[in-house]
């Protein structure tokens, strides 16, 4: 302990206890609040700080996703969720919590049994650092030749896994298209017209400001969301994150401009189609090794006398579907959420 | 199996189809739900789910002879090699699975129409179909592979679809959506669990191909990560397999799900949960060492005794004849898992082809509710009255599966029973056999009820809708049963497929040899 | 150095927290949440400085995009209890109620 | 192709399952469909004779129908205990048909097609049962023939018809799937076959314990031998309409139910192993108090098919109490008891059927001064009651004799005085009705008395003419029989 404080190690080990204990604060402050406004305020900065905690663990592509969900997209979702229900959480019965309580402090248990035998921190010579892993980053770059070995392992070596998580995405889509639909397409004509006038009254109100910066971010936002997914191979990103970086900007365009806008401009016919068509891009680039006689998702093919060609470029079409399934399957809940009226409200509790 | 048996069919297919069949399996139905979500209308999509559950049932039979050939089939994804890679292995074990899963997809899909298109509303028949084809998939894909992580995401696509095609009860029943919801949690609660479980093992061995997970024990031994992991992942499996003390998502489910789902779910899902539990329990870990053994015989095996007993107790009083049948169900997942607990080759043997009749049976015996339900809005046991004479064909059929269920012989469903007592008394386990006896008992009570009351009490003067003339079951709908029913009685007098999968199952995790 | 400068960063976000934790009013923890997103941004920004690695930057970057469009809602949800009309007409709806 | 014993066995189940699709087939014209059911009757006893005479020459034959998985089939072997019981069972089963017609159109009776159409898979199952080459097979015909008359008994659809067929199917069922299998399941597993075996398949290899608790299992979980406490489904069948209860409760059902119960003590115990176990000693016990218990029950009983059943209880548990005793002498007398006891309770029921049918009368106490009007059907009961009680010339004297000469031992002794003091019960309540019909007073003089429809005077007056015939025919029948005691009866 003495002295040796600020060696390296020990000062990151510092900043992710901190974290860690900041993780923990605000876990206990969302169990026992009870204003679900609050709530969805702190599981925001839950996930601010678990992201930051995941950068100054190394995890930066997690740290990423964590940021791309958690930050943005999911605040809103959840905004949109308490549309649809109360302000506050109802009560909930004493015996649950102790049911709750002791189920909790029996896997804490098993995971407090468990960490005895766990290979330490960062231990090189644990299975997980040596064996497989070890493994992908000798291979990565001779086999694909991207830079980036987790975009390696999730859209190549795992890529079957990473298919599977798309349709696990697109089948949530689905789910909201059938409880709650998409709320129809924009309520054209009329409504229009009268958004119109109310723009034109309001310019003189101070949303102007916001809605001249959100014009100009929305681009950014598109472009930054390009970015991540062509710089994917590169550095953290892919077709995640930048599906949900697009999606957000789209969002931002509902939230000032008003759901009818937005749905003028990508309407729920179009993404319904487009939850759909991410996943088709995706399992056709599969298809299509197949045919060209490989396997599924077999890269190669594409570029046999280039192998690592066809691998950059299977990786490509497939983050592309990603993107397209994701931006889609965003939207699909927020015009879900949205376009829905409440069932009960506050007055009913 | 006798390499002899194995079809010529093979050489008359092109290679390369027999060489994918593997992947075409899971893909297919995959892609299929993308399309039938765009196709949106509501036959058009059926047309479409039929078109493609038939191929998939097709290529399961492929991968089938190809099994009977070789033993085992590997696919390797994206042709990486198995540590690095996602592979799909194919033994008998999960054969048996994929046939049923595959069969009872077609089987569920044509009994589907006619009540998908009564009870869904017609704008949401193409995204009903296309949730169908996913669940379907999720299920196969949970049961083909051969890497632990790709478990987690097929079991996430069947359970989020699952929820979903539950939900869809909604329109029928309001309550579906709260048992939609309950199910909801407690799987998301069962996920976690088992994604934990599958991390702890990752960081004991560095790999997550099960077969490499194994040999990687093998190597590394047990320790308490392994045993927790253990622990973890038969608890997250346990809560989809509708274990004892954590089935109590699964009535309501059954009870409001629309007719085709709770047809398709009762012989399938928990099903499919099943064989990866025994996968794991027997075939990832190290079988026979003193944690697992215990863990098996001290834990598993009483919980499988008090479901057996404690849920026909509770099926007795159920009024409502789809939670009859699932309390039911999941007194009958208890002698599966009762199986399983008895960790010997005759135990496993046993189960799983409980497991294969089970599914049989009560897919017939929910198609058979849905049909009543149907025509007359039967949902109480009173409601059967006099549908002996009034639908002669679905009774009929309905009255074979439930006394498959009894395990009268004559019916499948006396196998299952008989070689599980067997395998119960050469074991020494006196009181499981007696538990198995008690249990069988009480379900010649909680069916009997069924079938006297359909059979023997006059039908009501019902205001509107007479019973008396003979009602006729949509087509569809009753083909699907009626193959079911005689399914049962033939796997009686020839249970040689069956028994021969489910023996080689158990070959393969035992080890006792080639197949 | 630059290492003082994170856990100075951390600190502040710590502060934050408890404003957060503490409300009193809804308002303030609003303020709080977007002053801790501003915070992990720099904090993001400078820890990419001290371990070398430029990636944690296109994180910071993302988080500034983020964060900006989830105060946006979440302002708008505590105002108006509403995500789906336009803030133009919401003035309007606003003034008349 | 000529007959052969092997196509015989094959023909066995053939010919009453195509006899069903006939009686479904025909079910719009009511003629034909009995016509179909006759016909089915008399293919299938002449297919039985030729059979019976097969085996009296010797031959044993043997069919596997079907080899299933786990080194089960379902195998035929017809020796001559199940030869006779085939023989017994279908000459009954010609005989009640043409009774049945005769009942159900006098009672004008719904749903006839399903009677019929039940009638004849139990006669299919019942011959399955007879021809059984091993234990298995034999359950799952066991099982096939609950089932099968479970519709039977619920005939009436009533509710009084529901609760007693549900005694009905959950006694049998939960004794047979409770008891009666894991029994089977054991034999196979200890042994690895189920097999009918000359000599016992059991005998000397497994301890004396552990057959005991077999055994047990084995005698309670053959529920059709109705011993108590396992007797009360019988009396609750009893609303079934009488050619059921005729046929079930004198021939098909009880008697599948001893019959099994010999076969199990003689091939599957052996009789020699039998006597050395304790178990066997205390279950002839229990025989006894069921045979003299269910005989005074049945002296309480005014209603008189009621009367009827406790009666059967009683005399089903004299071919338990022979099987128990296991002497060759007992056992032998046992299975005597199955065919002799078979055409005297028949008659009776099919008497009171017939009454039934003509006066709507069932209590004993409603039948004073019936004789005179009814004197065949009283006096077939007559025969057939002192057929019962054991008088000579009657069928059922030998029987009762070759169990108290096979009882001699002193520790068998005592058995002895139960049979005699249930003779005595059965003098006691049987002869009072035909008395009392053919020399009491009528309670009311009705203008005109309906004569009961021919069909059901007939069968009763055959049956009872059967009982003086085969007082006579018994050196033959021994003959047939001795094979099975002495050098147990397979080849």
């Amino acid at each position: 302990m003495n002295g040796e404080f600020l060696t390296p190690i020990d000062a990151f080990t510092v900043i992710d206890l901190v974290f860690m204990m900041m993780l923990v604060t605000v876990g206990i402050a969302i169990v026992r609040l009870k204003d679900l406004f609050a709530i969805v305020m702190l599981s925001g900065v839950y996930s601010l700080v678990s992201a930051a905690w995941f950068v100054s663990l190394d995890a930066v592509d997690v740290a990423f996703t964590e940021a791309a969900v958690g930050a943005g997209i999911a605040t809103v979702l959840m905004l949109g969720a308490m549309l649809l229900t109360a302000r506050k959480a109802a009560p909930a019965k004493p015996a649950r919590h102790w049911a709750a309580l002791i189920i909790v402090c029996a896997t804490g248990a098993a995971l407090l049994y468990a960490t005895v035998d766990m290979p330490s921190f960062g231990d090189p010579l644990s299975a997980p650092n040596a064996y497989v892993g070890l493994e992908y980053l000798k291979q990565t770059g001779p086999d694909t030749g991207v830079p980036n070995v987790v975009s390696a392992i999730l859209a190549s070596y795992r890529g079957y896994d990473t298919f599977g998580e798309t349709t696990v995405i697109l089948t949530a889509g689905l789910g909201v298209i059938l409880i709650l639909g998409l709320g129809g397409p924009a309520r054209r004509k009329k409504k229009s017209v009268a958004a119109k006038t109310a723009a034109g009254k309001s310019l003189s109100s101070h949303h102007v400001v916001l809605r001249v910066v959100s014009k100009l971010m929305i681009p950014i936002i598109i472009v930054y969301g390009a970015y991540v997914q062509f710089h994917g191979d590169f550095g953290p990103g892919g077709g995640f994150q930048a599906g949900l970086i697009i999606a957000s900007s789209i969002v931002l365009y509902a939230l000032i401009f008003g759901i009818d806008a937005a749905k003028e401009a990508v309407p729920p016919s179009l993404v319904r189609l487009g939850a759909a068509l991410g996943v088709l891009i995706y399992g056709g680039v599969g298809v299509i090794n197949l045919l060209l006689g490989g396997n599924f998702l077999s890269y190669n093919t594409l570029n046999p006398a280039h192998p690592t060609h066809g691998q950059e470029l299977g990786i490509m079409f497939v983050e592309i579907g990603v993107l397209v399934t994701v931006a889609s399957v965003m939207l699909i809940i927020f015009y879900g959420f949205t376009s829905r009226q409440p069932d009960i409200s506050d007055k009913d509790w | 199996m006798n390499a002899s048996f194995a079809p010529d069919f093979l050489t008359w297919l092109p290679a390369w189809l027999v060489m994918q069949s593997a992947a075409l399996l899971v893909v297919m139905p995959l892609l299929s739900g993308p399309i039938a979500l765009v196709l949106s209308r509501g036959r058009l999509a059926w047309t479409w789910a039929i078109i493609i559950s038939l191929a998939t049932f097709a290529m399961a039979l492929i991968l089938y002879g190809q099994v009977l050939e070789h033993g085992s089939v590997e696919y390797a994804f994206g042709d990486w090699a198995p540590p690095l890679g996602i592979t799909y292995n194919i033994d008998a074990l999960n054969m048996l699975i994929l046939l049923l899963v595959a069969g009872m997809g077609v089987l569920s899909l044509f009994y589907g129409l006619p009540s998908v298109l009564r009870e869904i509303a017609p704008k949401d028949q193409a995204a009903f179909f296309a949730a169908f084809m996913l669940c379907l998939t999720g299920l196969l894909g949970v049961a083909i592979t051969g890497d632990a992580f790709n478990v987690f995401v097929f079991l996430e696509i069947s359970s989020i679809s699952t929820y979903v095609l539950i939900a869809m009860g909604g329109r029928q029943d309001r309550r579906a959506l709260t048992a939609s919801f309950h199910y909801l949690i407690l799987g998301t609660i069962g996920a976690t669990f088992f994604v934990i479980g599958i991390g702890l093992l990752y960081m004991a061995t560095g790999t997550l191909n099960m077969a490499d997970i194994t040999a990687q024990l093998r190597l590394h031994g047990d320790d308490r990560v392994v045993r927790a992991a253990f622990a973890f992942i038969v608890i997250g499996l346990g809560l989809k397999t509708a274990m004892f003390p954590l089935h109590t998502w699964l009535p309501n489910a059954y009870a409001y799900s629309p007719t085709v789902v709770g047809a398709f779910l009762a012989s399938t899902a928990t099903k499919v949960a099943f064989y990866a539990m025994v996968r794991f329990t027997l075939g990832v870990f190290l079988p026979g060492s003193p944690f697992s053994d215990a863990f098996l015989g001290l834990v598993l095996a009483p919980m499988a005794v008090a479901a057996m007993v404690i849920c026909s107790v509770q099926a007795l009083y159920q009024t409502d004849l789809r939670k009859l049948l699932a309390y039911s169900s999941v007194a009958q997942l208890g002698y599966m898992l009762l199986g399983l607990s008895m960790g010997t080759m005759a135990g496993v043997s046993a189960s799983l082809l409980h497991l294969f009749n089970h599914a049989l049976l009560k897919g017939g015996l929910f198609m058979g509710l849905g049909i009543f339900a149907l025509s007359f809005g039967v949902r109480q046991v009173q409601d059967l009255r006099g549908l002996g004479k009034t639908m002669p064909v679905a009774a009929a059929a309905f009255a074979i599966c439930g006394l498959s269920l009894i395990g009268v012989p004559l019916t499948a469903g006396f196998w299952g029973k008989y070689f599980l007592i067997t395998a119960a008394l050469e074991k020494g386990w006196w009181w499981a056999a007696t538990a198995i006896l008690i249990s069988s008992v009480l379900a010649i009570f909680y069916v009997g009820r069924m079938l006297e009351t359909m059979y023997l009490q006059p039908a009501p003067k019902t205001k509107g809708r007479s019973k008396k003339i003979t009602a006729k079951a949509p087509l569809l709908a009753l083909i699907p049963l009626v193959l079911l029913a005689v399914a049962n009685v033939w796997f009686f007098v020839d249970a040689s497929l069956p028994k021969g999968l489910a023996d080689a199952a158990a070959n393969v995790l035992f080890g006792g040899g080639a197949p | 150095m630059i290492f003082a400068a994170n856990l100075l960063l951390m600190a502040s976000m710590t502060l934050m927290l408890v404003r957060l934790l503490r409300g009193p009013e809804l308002y303030d923890r609003v303020l709080a949440v977007n002053s801790f997103g501003t915070k992990t941004v720099l904090f993001l920004c400078v820890f990419a400085f001290l371990i070398g690695r430029p990636d944690a930057v296109d994180i910071a970057l993302l988080y500034a995009l983020m964060n900006f469009i989830a105060t946006i809602a979440i302002l708008k949800f505590f105002r108006y209890r509403t995500l789906d009309v336009a803030l133009s007409r919401m003035q309007r709806r606003g003034e008349n109620s | 192709m000529s007959w052969t014993p092997e196509l015989g066995l094959l023909l066995l189940l053939a010919v009453p399952l195509t006899g069903a699709v006939g009686v479904l087939a025909l079910s719009r014209w009511p003629n034909l469909r009995e016509s179909a059911t006759l016909l089915t009757g008399v293919a299938l006893l002449a297919n039985v004779t030729l059979l019976v005479m097969a085996v009296d020459t010797g031959a044993r034959p043997t069919l596997t129908l079907i080899n299933m998985v786990g080194g089960l089939s379902l195998n035929f072997t017809l020796e001559p205990l199940g030869a006779v019981f085939a023989a017994l069972a279908s000459a009954l089963w010609l005989i009640n048909s043409l009774y049945s017609i005769g009942y159900m159109r006098g009672n004008h009776a719904q749903d006839q097609t399903r009677f019929y159409l039940s009638f004849t898979i139990a006669i299919a199952a019942a011959m399955g049962v007879a021809a059984s080459g091993n234990m298995f097979t034999l359950f799952v015909f066991y099982e096939a023939l609950t089932l099968s008359t479970y519709p039977l008994v619920t005939h009436n659809g009533d509710e009084k018809a529901r609760r007693g067929g549900r005694i009905y199917l959950s006694i049998l069922m939960g004794t047979s799937i409770g008891l009666f299998l894991p029994a089977v399941i054991a034999t196979q597993v200890l042994t690895g076959s189920t097999d009918f075996m000359a000599g016992g398949l059991l005998a000397g290899s497994i301890t004396p314990a552990l057959a005991s608790v077999l055994l047990i299992l084995y005698v309670f979980g053959i529920g059709k031998a109705a011993i108590m406490p396992v007797q009360n489904w019988l009396p609750n069948a009893m609303v079934a309409p009488t050619p059921v209860s005729a046929f079930l409760h004198a021939v098909a059902v009880v008697k599948a139910g001893v019959f099994t119960m010999l076969k199990m003590s003689v091939y599957i115990f052996g009789l020699d192993f039998m006597r050395t176990l304790p178990a066997a000693h205390w279950l002839a016990w229990v025989a006894a108090i069921s045979i003299v218990l269910a005989s005074l029950i049945a002296l309480s009983k005014d209603n008189l098919k009621e009367r009827l059943a406790y009666s059967t209880i009683s005399q089903l548990s004299y071919i338990t109490l022979g099987a128990m005793i296991a002497t060759p002498l007992a056992a032998l007398g046992a299975a005597l008891h199955i065919i002799m006891h078979a055409w005297g309770k028949i008659t009776l029921f099919m008497c009171a059927g017939a009454i039934y049918t003509a006066r709507h009368i069932t209590n004993v106490s409603g039948m004073k001064g019936l004789g005179k009007s009814m004197p065949w059907v009283f006096g077939a009961f007559l025969i057939g009651s002192l057929s019962i009680i054991g008088l000579p010339p009657l069928a059922g004297a030998w029987p009762k004799l070759m169990l108290m000469m096979g009882a001699t031992d002193p520790i068998n002794r005592i058995f002895i005085g139960a049979l005699i003091v249930s003779s005595l019960l059965n003098v006691a309540y049987l002869l009072p009705i035909p008395v009392r019909a053919f020399f009491g007073k009528p309670d009311v003089k009705k203008g005109k008395i309906p004569a009961a429809p021919r069909l059901t005077v007939i069968p009763p007056v055959l049956t009872a003419a059967g009982t003086i015939l085969l007082f006579f025919a018994i050196g033959p029948i021994l003959d047939f029989l001795r094979p099975v005691f002495e050098s147990g009866g397979m080849q």
